[in-house]
């Protein structure tokens, strides 16, 4: 692959199935990074002392695109040195151990890609209108992304 | 937005997670005054679906490319602004 | 697979075959974390305006795979609610693309798996000993992890 | 560390990347004096392969359990300090 061809790319996904580490692994690769950093967020089998059997996400998907987009653009800003980004994001049934969220993100070196990673998901759980209905055992509960108000999305 | 008579605008009210269980939908037109604030269109909202006054949260008013929380700050219908002025 | 079986363990491995992400994400997954934070090194196409066309790797195994343990044990005493780490490196021929090193984590919450990850490849990066061989089209020079000066491994 | 005769100890030299290049193998054994830095093991490695002056760099020398960086302080030859104290 010349370098001169892989201009920067976003890949945004919401999807019901799988995610693939592998996959958002390989969309991020170029010839010209040398480092690729990567998030998963998995379900986890406990919260607040009670067991969790699954989660359900579900999204504002024409939104959540948008935010996300506006992440991408974020990043782009604060490192210019990132090359591609990936952000998956799975709805509907998640069980234990398996992915909700897999972000990569590649870069010439690795404190970029390091950084931009961390902004990524956290900014993800700030503001992407994504809801997680938290299901244990005898009950659940709905959680929203905490900070997930907007005033006007072109902020 | 869609304006259908010479009167009010709708609005496209989107339910998600606990509020799309309360509403028992997922989304709905509300005819709305031509400059309302969010907490009034709440208001309006709870009018139709009593059950969703114990949630703000999860609701999302959406108009075309943008979205607003719920404030006493008045919502520019711009969309209707702009076929008005036509 | 109870949470109480699931002890925290640590995945070290230097091999000359292909490293997989899908592999050292599965090793560090657990039922009762939230989060796994990973970092790959690949090989980049370029060094100062050269052009890279491969990298050879070659360990001081022992000692590499000891000072790779230590880097686990500070991480553990640095961010005690990690679950598992696992690090593999690959030696011998890496081409342009293909990695060379990755590392994952596995914690609760967030934070401390994307921390922990940062610090374990900058560590990783100073004190290990693996030297690399950078192969341009005509020439090639050999790279150390920079500060790999021992007094004493049993600093 | 293997001690051969009453005489001296050996310390085993690895060399790695550049310098095993340079040296034209990876390991050897190199009779040392008890009390040694590794500087003078440095020079002694520097009359074995004369090449190798232009580099210091990934040559480790290899004591169980523990390496050093070449140094004026005194390496201290456990292993061998133990043996003879037995």
């Amino acid at each position: 692959m010349d370098e001169r061809e892989d201009v920067p790319k976003d890949f945004i996904k919401l999807k019901s199935e799988k995610l693939s580490v592998d996959e958002v692994s390989e969309l991020v690769i170029s010839p010209c990074c040398g480092a690729v950093s990567l998030f998963i967020g998995t379900t986890r089998n406990n919260f607040e002392g009670k067991k969790v059997v699954r989660l359900e996400y579900e999204a504002y998907t024409s939104m959540a695109e948008m935010e996300i987009k506006k992440i991408c653009r974020d990043v782009r800003q604060k490192w210019p040195s990132v090359r591609h980004i990936a952000m998956h994001h799975r709805l509907g049934v998640v069980p234990v151990t398996e992915a909700s969220v897999m972000i990569a993100v590649s870069s010439p070196h690795r404190a970029e890609s390091l950084e931009a990673v961390t902004y990524c998901i956290n900014t993800l759980k700030a503001f992407v209108p994504i809801w997680k209905k938290e299901i244990y055992e005898d009950e659940y509960s709905w959680k929203e992304n905490k900070e997930c108000f907007w005033t006007n999305s072109e902020k | 937005i869609n304006v259908p008579s010479p009167c009010r605008p709708q609005v496209t009210v989107l339910y998600f997670a606990r509020s799309a269980e309360l509403a028992g939908l997922r989304s709905e037109s509300v005819c709305v005054p031509q400059r309302i604030t969010s907490l009034q269109l709440w208001e309006e909202i709870v009018k139709i679906h009593p059950s969703a006054e114990c949630i703000r949260i999860s609701i999302v008013l959406a108009v075309p490319k943008s979205s607003f929380m719920l404030s006493t700050s008045v919502l520019k219908l711009k969309g209707y602004e702009r076929k008005k002025k036509k």
